[in-house]
């Protein structure tokens, strides 16, 4: 064990001890989720019964939640398979915890798993900025874990969002409404041309194939050539000729007259009365000149020298103005995304602080050990 | 044959899809076809999972370095796989209860899918994410240094706008009258005036040239000019 | 010495920007006090629009926003919440933003029901809802509410609440706030409430970041004044409470955004002093390589 | 809590609302005039005819004023006709409040039927008798968009001169084109990267292959793979997208093939990492740091990763060149590498690294495409210049802010 792999154990040691302390002998410990469990139950029951204002006379079962029904209602009365239940909860903060203890009631209780997740969560933060330090074993594995759980992620969401409702659904709507997708049972309908998607990525699975793989090829070239065709009119239309149509002011610009009580001035006509503005125009100008010697610069069929040479460095310099101020513009947001992560474990994990009083029960807390938990 | 399809299959949509734009009752098919290509990347997919679980099992069988965060990667991924296909631990639908889970939504809060997402994804990303915060400061010190005058215009514009969104630097300039003349040389003016007028111009000329590009690359692959993407002749 | 910054591990600086952060939001959370704010004129503005109504005048509050950009523009959206309801004026919520109603009722949950108890539903406020159409509903409800509002939120029929009685169009509101995340939001109430009614429609408003130099160009005369971002609402929050002290125990609730402009405010002056420090070193360096 | 009873009691207002709501609303249209203030009379003679030239959804609404129309506005209405002939109720479409009598409605159905009302609104917001449309009306869909004219006529010229220019170059004519700094670097980096032994890494961005960037950025890996395989240097191409990582890899051997050493060619070193973009930039980072490749590119889509990415590639001092089109991430990539190809040079550098006459011939036409903005731009500021200046009351100036209006609304749009 070299000294540097010596030095990190130490400082995991102690870190891991710190929180331990923290944990166990802070007055009201830290990193704890509470919950209450609902149970839902849902009763079917025929439309006309439910629901007088529905207007088919057809017996529909109708599932409505048990909270809805009145109190007298027996749902012992209904047969089995027409009740359903599962459970469910709602997170709850530490206050309203100790207020249910202090009620004597039991509606709040303590969720291993959800704070088994506050851990997990702060530890893999603090996994990540390790990062900064150097790169390490624990960055490593939140890395790994994290290409893993994403990828299927999308992948779930892929399949889930996209293929069951846009492909499955228009191919075969029967089995899909009547598996996944109850929603749309009555509106889904065989759309003949989603036979064109499947066709093509059975093609793009060719590529699976040994020797069929080139198949791959027609369906990501039929794709890349629509985009290029798409992209090419819709950019023509839209980026191009509104920048233009924007960039087309008055260098001569007026601006409406205000009276004093901030309304138009208006003159006979009804129209408001408009007036030079030297600011205005100036700003106008520095517009379009802005804008002509960045075209400029973009220009390929001359060598910068000369005239050229010179509006085009005119033109680099209003990149730079821009790239200048739009990265400090940026910053602002940054900043409040390293400050939300560092809330989440100083409020929800360490229960260093409170500021919206969601453990607002007194508390002492060890406060000398926020910094070193941290490392 | 196998350049040649694709490539007139190419040229073919392309045009198709310009014509389309032109008339009212084909204008919507560019909609129509974005639809088809995200099934087709939803299927792509299995391509992209199947080259991760082959790349990482590689690791482990090979005992390369690091295999064991291959075996990390690999669980995690078919875990998280697995929970979200099978929907499992979901409760029904409340409109649906009789379908059972399977009409219930995937990431109903109740799932191990769904504990999975906040508690590790949510929290991955959103570090990741921060990260900037420390980037912006380190890119700051290190490039933002008057090496020559395009860097001085960078680097001064930077620091107006910085200033100009604190209070400090609302402060500095406290001194010039709000309406009066020089009014625009107050920090929180010019930081204004350098959004709206530098930043606007520039932008629109960037905007402008990326049109003029984004068509002419297009227009080089529709003619078949550029055909990069399309492989080798005789595979 | 020069060596050693002109060579600076960038870990230091990381190590600033944690320290920046952290410091502050450690500090704040534990002391509850937070930086002195002096608000600007546009905030002041918005406070003084405010101020300006008397008690039980109407006020309508459009809250045009969605929990992304909670963060941003919920400590504004509570505090004119508070602000309007310590002054006793009636008031009128609305939504362009599907999820706004539920911004709303957060917002009732969190000010009005805990802490003014005497404010009675559908006689001091209101929730009419979202609606959905963006700046179709704003031309609509300028000349005629009830085209678009036959209900509240709750689902009561507009006739049977009291304070909607006689409430034929949002003119008759005398001050207008608006709380915008993006499209549909302020720049659309002044488009299609504001300009074609400036007599009777007063606006003043909070938006995000991004929008703030957008809604510039309107400022002053079709919107007095604007809350940009966390620092506007920042600002705006330091005269609520200094005018309104909240009671015992519940400040805490009505100071988000300073206590969020804490760690930016840091933050911030070391990104200045980091260009500051990087441009030393650099002219020192040219310098001693000039004489080299 | 009797909640049932509740609710029935929401369910019997609703219900009983919806009978009466439109009533109402009918009622209060028909029966103009509040207590303040004296009842308009109502336009005339409404009549409606399509707009031509559109996709079916405009009708174009004209009316006469009454006799006393000073400071009136129109309120117009429009009402759907049911398939099986039924009465639904009138909409609000829209206020009309410059004194016009002229309107035109959009967003309709060219399948449906509709009426039309008009009603004048005195200043105090009294409203007038309805003036209705006498007969049903429907809108046509016709087969072009008239108002895609001009784009049309644009999209040809700008084809046009982009052709002519291939056409020029085939003919064996020299194309001369201006240097671009950062394209220079590209082999001397491969170079680097060959002589240290050390790997390049090829970043296309984060979106997939429907992104043009996305596209662009591959062609450029393709000139990057030939130059790497000459110099017989190891790119390795991780991927946020299967489609790209399939892409990549059609083009990257291609490349291999085309400078001779097909064998060299190694299809792992092109691999999906991660549709997620932050997991995609945690693996990037984490990798950089590891292999420290000596070259890093980042050619394509970018968002908020531009700025990990540069600053880590710059810890680890690789040469670092960038290309994007995203003008928000263009900044962080012009602070933190050393060569940075803004916008259009993105899409012009695989011009400029294949040197095949062809495409260098496709500048010139892009250029071609510059000139008409540039000159359209002068023009256009001109006459809205002149037009302010001479003033809206004398006839020329009229006719310049007239002109101006139509190039900007008609022309541009």
């Amino acid at each position: 064990m070299n000294r540097e792999t010596l030095l990190w154990v130490i400082v995991l040691l102690i870190g891991a001890a710190l929180l331990a302390g923290r944990a166990m002998f802070a007055e009201n410990g830290m990193g704890k989720a509470y919950i209450t469990p609902v149970e839902k139950t849902y009763v079917g029951l025929d439309a006309d019964v439910a629901e007088a204002a529905e207007a088919e006379a057809e017996t529909k079962t109708v599932w409505v939640s048990i909270d809805e029904l009145p109190e007298d209602f027996d749902v012992d009365a209904v047969a089995d398979d027409d009740v359903v239940s599962w459970d469910t909860y709602e997170t709850k903060d530490y206050a309203a915890y100790i207020a249910a203890q202090n009620a004597g009631t039991n509606d709040v209780v303590f969720s291993l798993s959800h704070t088994i997740g506050i851990w997990i969560a702060a530890l893999l933060t603090l996994f990540v900025l390790s990062f900064l330090i150097k790169d390490n074993p624990l960055y490593k594995v939140a890395e790994s874990m994290f290409i893993g759980i994403s990828a299927a992620y999308w992948m779930v969401v892929g399949f889930w969002d996209t293929i069951v409702p846009n492909l499955f659904a228009k191919l075969a709507p029967g089995p899909t409404t009547a598996w996944a997708l109850p929603g749309i049972r009555d509106e889904a309908q065989f759309e003949l041309i989603y036979i064109v998607p499947l066709i093509f990525s059975i093609l793009l699975l060719m590529r699976l194939a040994p020797k069929a793989g080139w198949l791959s090829r027609w369906p990501m070239a039929f794709f890349i050539g629509t985009f290029c065709g798409f992209r090419l009119i819709s950019f023509l239309h839209g980026d191009f000729l509104a920048q233009i149509r924007n960039t087309i002011v008055s260098l001569y610009a007026k601006t409406p007259q205000f009276a004093a009580d901030g309304t138009a001035m208006l003159n006979e006509a009804g129209a408001p009365i408009m007036d030079f503005t030297f600011w205005g125009s100036v700003q106008n100008l520095i517009l379009v000149i802005g804008v002509l010697a960045c075209l400029v610069y973009f220009f390929f069929s001359f060598e910068h020298k000369g005239v050229v040479g010179g509006t085009a460095r005119l033109g680099i310099w209003f990149l730079m103005v821009t790239f200048g101020a739009a990265f400090a513009y940026t910053v602002m947001g940054r900043i409040a995304l390293l400050a939300i992560r560092i809330e989440f474990l100083f409020d929800d994990w360490l229960w260093l602080i409170d500021p919206t009083g969601r453990r607002a029960v007194e508390a002492v807390g060890m406060i000398v050990l926020a910094p070193l938990g941290m490392a | 044959m196998k350049r040649t399809i694709p490539l007139l299959l190419a040229s073919i949509a392309g045009f198709i899809m310009i014509v389309a734009y032109f008339s009212p009752h084909t204008e919507s098919w560019g909609e129509e076809v974005a639809v088809w290509f995200n099934i087709l990347a939803a299927v792509a997919f299995i391509l992209g999972g199947g080259n991760l679980l082959k790349i990482h099992l590689r690791k482990v069988s090979d005992r390369n370095s690091g295999w064991m965060y291959s075996v990390i990667t690999v669980v995690s991924f078919l875990v998280m796989l697995f929970l979200g296909l099978w929907k499992f631990g979901v409760n029904p639908n409340p409109q649906f209860p009789d379908y059972g889970h399977w009409a219930g939504e995937y990431n109903d809060s109740t799932s191990p899918f769904y504990w999975l997402y906040e508690y590790t994804f949510k929290p991955l990303q959103a570090t990741i994410f921060a990260m900037l915060a420390f980037y912006v400061a380190s890119a700051a010190f290190r490039a933002f240094r008057a090496k020559n005058f395009e860097a001085l215009l960078l680097l001064a514009t930077a620091f107006v706008v910085l200033l100009g969104r604190t209070a400090a630097g609302v402060f500095l300039t406290d001194f010039i009258p709000a309406d009066g003349p020089f009014a625009a040389l107050r920090l929180e003016e010019m930081t204004q005036y350098l959004m709206n007028i530098f930043n606007t111009a520039g932008n629109r000329a960037i905007m402008i040239g990326i049109a003029l590009g984004t068509a002419s690359v297009s227009l080089k692959i529709l003619l078949g000019v550029d055909r990069s993407y399309i492989g080798s002749g005789d595979d | 010495m020069f060596e050693y910054f002109r060579n600076l591990d960038r870990r230091w600086i990381f190590l600033l920007m944690l320290l920046s952060v952290a410091v502050p939001i450690y500090v704040i959370g534990k002391t509850k006090e937070t930086f002195p704010e002096t608000a600007l004129p546009l905030a002041t503005n918005v406070f003084n629009e405010i101020e300006a109504l008397q008690p039980g005048e109407k006020v309508l509050l459009a809250f045009d926003y969605d929990p992304g950009s909670e963060g941003e523009l919920g400590p504004m959206a509570t505090a004119f919440t508070y602000h309007c309801s310590s002054r006793g004026l009636k008031l009128y919520f609305m939504a362009l933003w599907p999820l706004g109603r539920q911004m709303i009722d957060d917002n009732i949950a969190k000010v009005i029901e805990p802490d003014f108890p005497d404010m009675v539903y559908g006689e001091d406020y209101v929730n009419l809802g979202f609606k959905a159409g963006n700046e179709g509903v704003i031309k609509v409800i300028v000349t005629d509410i009830k085209q678009f509002y036959t209900t509240d939120a709750r689902g009561t029929n507009i006739e049977q609440i009291p304070m909607m009685e006689g409430i034929k169009s949002i003119q008759q509101m005398d001050l207008m706030l608006n709380v915008s995340a993006g499209y549909p939001g302020t720049k659309e109430w002044v488009q299609y409430a504001v300009t074609p009614y400036p007599k009777e429609i007063k606006l003043v408003g909070g938006c995000t970041g991004v929008q703030a130099p957008l809604l510039y160009p309107y400022i002053p005369q079709q919107l007095p004044g604007l809350l940009a971002a966390i620092k506007g609402a920042s600002e705006y929050e330091s005269l609520v409470i200094k005018a309104y002290p909240p009671a015992e125990g519940k400040e805490a609730k009505y100071m988000e955004a300073q206590r969020r402009m804490g760690p930016q405010l840091v933050a911030h002056v070391l990104m200045v002093l980091l260009i500051v420090a990087g441009n030393i070193i650099f002219f020192i360096e040219r310098k001693r390589g000039a004489r080299a | 809590m009797n909640v049932l009873k509740r609710n029935l009691v929401t369910v019997l207002a609703a219900v009983l609302l919806s009978l009466t709501v439109p009533v109402a609303a009918q009622d209060e249209a028909e029966t103009p005039g509040s207590a303040d203030g004296a009842v308009p009379s109502p336009p005339s003679n409404v009549t409606a005819e399509d707009v031509p030239w559109d996709k079916g959804d405009g009708a174009k609404l004209t009316w006469d004023a009454p006799a006393e129309a000073e400071g009136l506005r129109y309120r117009i209405e429009k009402k759907e006709l049911a398939e099986d002939g039924g009465e639904a109720e009138w909409k609000f479409v829209d206020l009309v409040t410059d004194e016009q009598t002229t309107f035109t409605a959009k967003e309709l159905d060219h399948t449906r039927q509709y009426l039309f009302r008009v009603q004048s609104m005195a200043e105090d917001g009294t409203l007038s008798q309805p003036a209705v449309l006498p007969s049903a009306f429907q809108s046509e869909r016709q087969l072009f968009f008239g108002s895609r004219l001009y784009l049309l006529i644009i999209v040809l010229v700008f084809c046009g001169s982009v052709v002519y220019w291939i056409r020029h170059a085939r003919s064996g004519k020299e194309i001369k084109v201006r240097q671009i700094a950062g394209l220079e670097a590209v082999d001397e980096a491969v170079g680097r990267a060959t002589e240290m032994g050390r790997p390049c890494l090829f970043v296309p961005g984060i979106q997939d292959i429907n992104e043009i960037q996305t596209i662009a950025g591959i062609t450029i890996l393709s000139r990057v793979a030939k130059t790497a395989a000459e110099y017989d240097a190891k790119v390795e191409v991780p991927t946020a997208r299967s489609l790209v990582m399939t892409t990549a890899r059609e083009t990257v051997q291609a490349a291999y093939l085309s400078a001779g050493r097909p064998e060299a060619y190694n299809q792992d070193l092109i691999y999906y990492v991660t549709d997620e973009q932050f997991g995609y930039v945690a693996y990037l980072q984490g990798m950089m740091v590891r292999e420290k490749p000596a070259a890093c590119f980042y050619m394509g889509a970018f968002y908020a990763e531009s700025l990990i990415l540069a600053e880590t590639g710059n810890g680890i001092g690789a040469i670092q060149i960038a290309g994007t089109a995203m003008p928000a991430q263009l900044p962080f990539f012009v602070a933190a590498c050393d060569y940075t190809l803004i916008g259009e040079e993105f899409f012009a550098a695989s011009a400029y690294l294949s040197g095949s006459p062809e495409e260098l011939g496709s500048l010139k036409g892009q250029d071609v495409g510059k000139v008409i903005v540039a000159i359209g731009l002068i023009i256009g500021v001109l006459m809205f210049t002149f037009g302010n200046i001479f003033g809206a009351g004398t006839p020329i100036g009229a006719w310049l802010l007239m002109a101006v209006n139509y190039l900007k609304n008609v022309i541009l749009t």
